[in-house]
């Protein structure tokens, strides 16, 4: 069993390039972190496209910038998520063709489903009953377990809930503020779905603006939001999440993500011509910084969120 | 029928309206489930106007933010400011929203039909397919709300008899519809548009038309849509923007006119 | 509905007598706060006792003096828990003798169970799944929907498991560290089941050791434990846990549990001194810390906990 | 059939003994599920000796603490010192116990059966029924542990044909019986008392002496067992503490005697 394997060793510091070609299999269940503009794990998903680690089904609540790369990148199978977009930036158009032209799969929950998915993974709980979906075309017709079941609740007969089956991803990838080298893990600001997205896979990689030491996190115990043991690599990479923000160290930066989003609205080869530039024609994410935003920009970033705090 | 109507004059535009009138709907209190866009820039104007206590909750985990002008997220930092909590998806979408504690949630979508159900996931069918974002927290706001506000675009194409993809509940297939469904029967939606405002007729459930824009008719709503909605006993004209509602809205809510410029499409205001 | 009349007010500031007054009914299910000798609702328990609110059905996870000086009172109909006691100090003497005397109705769960109920309850579902309580004799031997119901996982036939229904407290009492005037709470230090419990009730009583400003609170938007929203009532109560410790404020005055303890065990008259000096004797809560105590001895319990962390 | 023994000399109780077995048994990185009481002591000992990655659980919500000794609750502050996190019940008994990531766990209780199953709740029938103070989070322990470990007193009455309540599953009623409830059969029971371990044959499922305390013989543990165990083929004896093992326990760990002054009674060491 994948939980079996956990890594158990007190030093999770590992690069990118090292926790990837490790955790990351092809064909895995990649579980997601981030939403829209905010926290997506671009260096660990650069990392992935840079191995060209393929068959992935992504999975998450929103997928954003970093499932349309992977997906631009041909790497992608399937996902399973409540949606695919980046807001005011508009859809993620690689996902939205290669559904349209047949060439990925996609299981649509809503958000409150898919976190429902995980809370049943970490709960090691087979199900979870939910009463969203019901009367919707996200419910299958069919009373088939698959997508989800619907059951008549044993204290209310008569009355319908949905179940969602549990997910487990294989392994997740999250860009926090802070983790010290054995995983211990703080999210400042929102957290989505992840604490509950991480406790339910069978593997984690966590990048982070600040490695910090085991002292610290003993002696704020009440700010860890997720303990050491469901991690497995630590990657430490200020500016992590660039084009998108990290809460409490810097906005996300507009013009870039607008970039790509035009270039994957376009498509081939616009899409390849960026990938090529900013993934693959660099070796590390901190080449990808200097070559996107240039550490004028970067301070910037940081600057906005500092006045908006 | 129709009632007496004023031309729209220059000194505002109809989608300024619109963000009034939707704000207007809000009541003071209010625990509203709100993504950007409009949608906010109506919460938050009722905040600095009739409805100081409303209490606005965000989809990422943000609860009761002082929002900074003008989010384009909900993963935005400003959408952040001065939260009372920042928190989880679960949290807001479980414990707040499936656990019934929200009043009005806003909602946007491709399609809304007759029955107000509502289209986030998949226009057309076959080759001319076209693909959207999908239901993010749609769906679970129109299983839980008890109220449901729409600001959207009047047009023919989407406003359709039945949605090609129910996305999130309406009234579903009518009377008694969500019950049967397994949901809550309790549930009002109101939809505001550049040329009307229509709600649910509380027999037969589906959309009418109860209020119009200043200088439209029922005839030119009716020409919009696509279903024929019914026109309520007693429609009203909706009343124009007073200065202090405009002020706000252009200097302090969105001063950089990020939303304000022109009508968004249906995939950025949606949430 | 219950949930319609939640308090909407910011300033939700009252005296424990105010406060038990307007949301404890006679009848009502009352989850408790706290976990063994930590940070139990004292304060709030002896009120409730002081204005002889009965019938009380009591649940929580681990039921401990507070709910053995309600039954001692006489006040409580049934319990629903997953134990009764006090570690070190001994069972809850006086709930074990109303259990075996047949005056109080008793549902056994697991603490586990017992935190699904609530998760099922916070999340408004219907039930949870899970895994403990099967084989044992804590499952109810018939199918019938009451205590738990076994079903077939859809996705795994064959493989069974329990549900356990929703659990809503009609209302809670949880002691905390800090709250603001609106019942936006911080709990430092372990938070046991009531984060669940809480966001389940239908109306919630808050006592707190320090009142802090909603500045306070929105300057630091991750430290909030539970939002506003699921908060009626407020009561600012310094040692409002006594006898019991609160984390980061002061640890637990083992002479009183065991001098409590003592009576418990004992039973009639014994325990109804203890209530006749210490609670019906006691106007306030102040005037019981210093009769039970004397500001040196809190001071000390103070001490105590600061030394140790 | 009896393997040499020595006596208990006067340097080390065999509460002590029992103790610093439990801990042996603990591996190096063991995530252990722990109460106060022996248990803690048994863990705390074995992070100080053979296996200082052990890493300690406690249910209210304690995960990896230094502990101060000598706490007396789960939820004293003496258990939480220098965590890694503070958390609630549900991220320990769901996210990490019923999510499969707890190798041990300890456990106590008024009865173990020959199947290992373990009563908490109530002893005895009718007008002599004793109510003890339930699962705790016992039941959940012994449904999703891969290992148990119960330190208890040898009497005869702890140790019946069948319990009067199965509060917390052993192997139920024997090879299967797991499966047949929906519960993991990865699983294994030791039970370290002060004449002897017992351990699960993996055929029959039934707990048999594995090993005996220096100078206790079969017989003796016979006499004191309610059912008849089986003995295992090749019974050791229990080794004898190390001095450095003793000191720690006397002099770090419990310091004021507060557990190994004397045997606790079941419902204190329980969890």
């Amino acid at each position: 069993m994948m939980s079996e394997t956990r890594q158990r060793t007190r030093d999770k510091v590992l690069t990118a390039a090292e926790a990837v070609a490790r955790y990351v299999r092809p064909g895995a269940v990649l579980g997601m972190g981030g939403q829209n503009i905010g926290r997506c794990p671009m260096a660990l998903t650069h990392e992935i496209i840079r191995q060209r680690i393929g068959r992935l089904t992504v999975v998450g609540c929103n997928l954003s910038i970093g499932m349309d790369q992977l997906v631009a990148a041909g790497l992608v199978r399937r996902t399973e998520s409540g949606s695919g977009n980046l807001e005011r930036f508009g859809v993620t158009f690689c996902w939205r063709r290669a559904i349209e032209n047949g060439s990925l799969e996609v299981e649509d929950y809503s958000h409150l489903a898919m976190v429902s998915r995980f809370l049943a993974g970490e709960m090691g709980a087979p199900f979870m009953p939910t009463r969203s979906l019901l009367g919707s075309d996200l419910l299958p017709a069919t009373g088939e377990a698959g997508k989800a079941v619907v059951i008549e609740d044993p204290w209310n007969p008569g009355q319908r809930v949905a179940l969602v089956p549990a997910l487990q991803p294989e392994v997740s990838i999250v860009h926090v503020q802070r983790a010290d080298p054995s995983g211990n893990i703080i999210i400042e600001g929102f957290a989505t779905h992840e604490p509950e997205m991480i406790r339910a896979s069978h593997h984690v990689i966590i990048s982070c603006e600040e490695l910090v030491s085991t002292e610290e996190i003993r002696a704020h115990p009440e700010r860890t939001t997720i303990p050491f043991l469901y991690v497995d690599a630590v990657v430490v990479q200020p500016y992590g999440a660039y084009p998108t923000s990290t809460y409490g160290h810097y906005d996300y930066d507009a013009a870039h993500v607008a970039a790509y989003q035009e270039a994957a609205r376009e498509g081939s080869p616009a899409v390849d011509e960026y990938l090529r530039r900013y993934v693959w024609g660099c070796a590390t994410f901190d080449e990808y910084l200097a070559l996107a935003a240039g550490s004028e920009r970067l301070i910037a970033l940081r600057r906005a969120m500092e006045e908006m705090l | 029928m129709t009632p007496a109507s004023s031309p729209a004059g220059p000194d505002h535009s109809r989608q300024e309206l619109m963000v009034i009138e939707a704000a207007r709907d809000l009541r003071d209190g209010d625990i509203v489930f709100v993504g950007t866009g409009l949608p906010m820039l109506a919460t938050t104007l009722a905040q600095r106007t009739h409805a100081p206590n409303v209490v606005m909750v965000i989809e990422s985990g943000v609860i009761a933010p002082q929002v900074r002008p003008t989010p384009i997220s909900v993963s935005d930092p400003k959408v952040m400011h001065r939260a009372v909590k920042l928190g989880t998806l679960r949290e807001v979408l479980g414990c707040l929203l499936q656990r019934g504690m929200i009043d009005v949630g806003f909602l946007g979508g491709a399609q809304i039909d007759r029955f107000a159900n509502i289209n986030s996931t998949v226009v057309g069918r076959g080759s001319t397919q076209r693909r959207l974002p999908g239901s993010g927290g749609a769906n679970d706001m129109a299983s839980h709300c008890r109220r449901l506000l729409i600001i959207t675009h009047h047009e023919r194409r989407r406003f359709p008899e039945r949605c090609d993809y129910v996305t999130s509940p309406g009234f579903l297939d009518g009377p008694g519809g969500r019950e049967r469904a397994g949901l809550s029967p309790d549930f009002a939606v109101t939809v505001v548009t550049d040329l009307a405002v229509l709600e649910n007729d509380p027999q037969t459930c589906a959309l009418r038309i109860a209020a119009l824009m200043p200088g439209v008719t029922v005839e030119e709503v009716l020409a919009a849509t696509g279903f024929r909605p019914e026109v309520a006993p007693e429609v009203r004209t909706v009343a124009p923007p007073t200065p202090d509602q405009l002020r706000l809205l252009r200097d302090e809510l969105d001063p950089e006119r990020v939303y304000l410029k022109a009508e968004e499409s249906a995939t950025t205001s949606r949430r």
